[in-house]
């Protein structure tokens, strides 16, 4: 398992490379990477994003930690910028390696809703007209009825 | 008890955070003693359906019980990935 | 949409970059790879991957137009080696840019199941014990149903 | 006509293609003449419901009329990704 939280901005395909010739002996890696996407305006010029540095690793370990658990997964990596991001730049990546493809597939579906939801993370757009906090989605919480286990 | 703020509620509050002392038993209790504090108090925690709260670094409610609780943290619902 | 088939290695992290670097204001991508894995008794010496070349591209660039229909996508990339690979080489690689992460990632999967079972590609297995084709997964068949639509 | 064999079906017959003169309505009816001819074709379809039929590059199926058709490819099912 390998993840970071980091100021300095990342390459995604140097990451799924990396992540890559870790592995042993998988048939499948997913991925999946967050970009920063313009506002409806195309006024949006720094995306600053905050976090909560004593519980924000933790949590991030302990998502992945279940993931492998509940997929069988030979590898997890979550990168997540913090700081100021600029147009285009990736935000933030998380990887899985597994033996097949739906457990690739599930497990980074899975470490995507909850980090969206449960990792202590908030974005602000700051813009030529003036900053705002990006507001939760309502469905981002809904979503992870999907992962409950009975 | 260490209290920490994110995001908006740091800024209505205008620090990250502070340390008090506190008889509260609940976190409900001590959001309305701070409430009783000062009006940017009242702004952060005007409606609590748009907070959430962590104990030591763990998501939890406003319900719980805080004795032995060294750090609290109010914020908005996460938005990273 | 780009799609490539192709004899010679190809690398996911440089795929991933230029693929990247090819869209403009996403907020998702999502990119499946699946990679060469040893036989359970680790006996493989070689993965060869025969496919229909009159029939192949135009069924990958098919299902890449309905994928990018169906989910609004920007861009769809779809590249898969042919020929002889070597445990952990990649065989085949899709990637997935939207403006969200769901559309990102139901396409993959779909692009995924519809490459498994209706792309003309067949494995062969060479281990140090003989040969043999691998066989469909009857799973594999059964999983599209999942996408259709009424 | 031309026919096409891919995997093992290929390896049965032993050619990965040739042209053939026939006078059948369905790809049955084409297998069915096929499998007259020599032993490899009979081992090769002995089977229908462990092939696949592709009819001018695109699936079918074994009931398929074959008229104008120019191609037809016959392989096990699929196992790329």
């Amino acid at each position: 398992m390998r993840v970071v939280v980091q100021d300095s901005p990342f390459d995604a395909g140097h990451e799924l490379e990396f992540f890559r010739n870790r592995q042993d002996n998988i048939g499948a890696i997913v991925t999946f990477s967050g970009i920063v996407r313009d506002t409806p305006a195309k006024d949006l010029e720094a995306l600053v994003i905050e976090h909560y540095p004593e519980m924000t690793e933790s949590t991030l370990k302990d998502m992945a930690a279940q993931a492998i658990d509940r997929w069988s997964l030979n590898d997890v990596c979550i990168i997540h910028r913090v700081g100021r991001l600029v147009p285009r730049d990736p935000i933030m990546m998380v990887a899985t390696a597994a033996a097949h493809r739906r457990a690739a597939f599930e497990s980074a579906d899975f470490l995507m809703d909850y980090l969206k939801s449960r990792a202590p993370f908030w974005k602000k757009e700051l813009t030529s007209n003036g900053s705002s906090w990006v507001s939760a989605n309502a469905e981002d919480e809904a979503t992870l009825n999907r992962w409950q286990t009975n | 008890m260490d209290i920490l703020y994110f995001a908006w509620v740091r800024e209505r509050i205008g620090i990250p955070r502070e340390t008090v002392e506190t008889q509260a038993r609940t976190v409900l209790e001590l959001v309305n003693e701070l409430k009783q504090r000062e009006p940017r108090y009242e702004a952060a925690f005007s409606d609590l359906s748009a907070l959430k709260v962590a104990l030591d670094q763990s998501l939890s409610d406003f319900d719980a019980d805080i004795d032995g609780v060294c750090e609290i943290a109010f914020f908005p619902p996460m938005t990273g990935g």
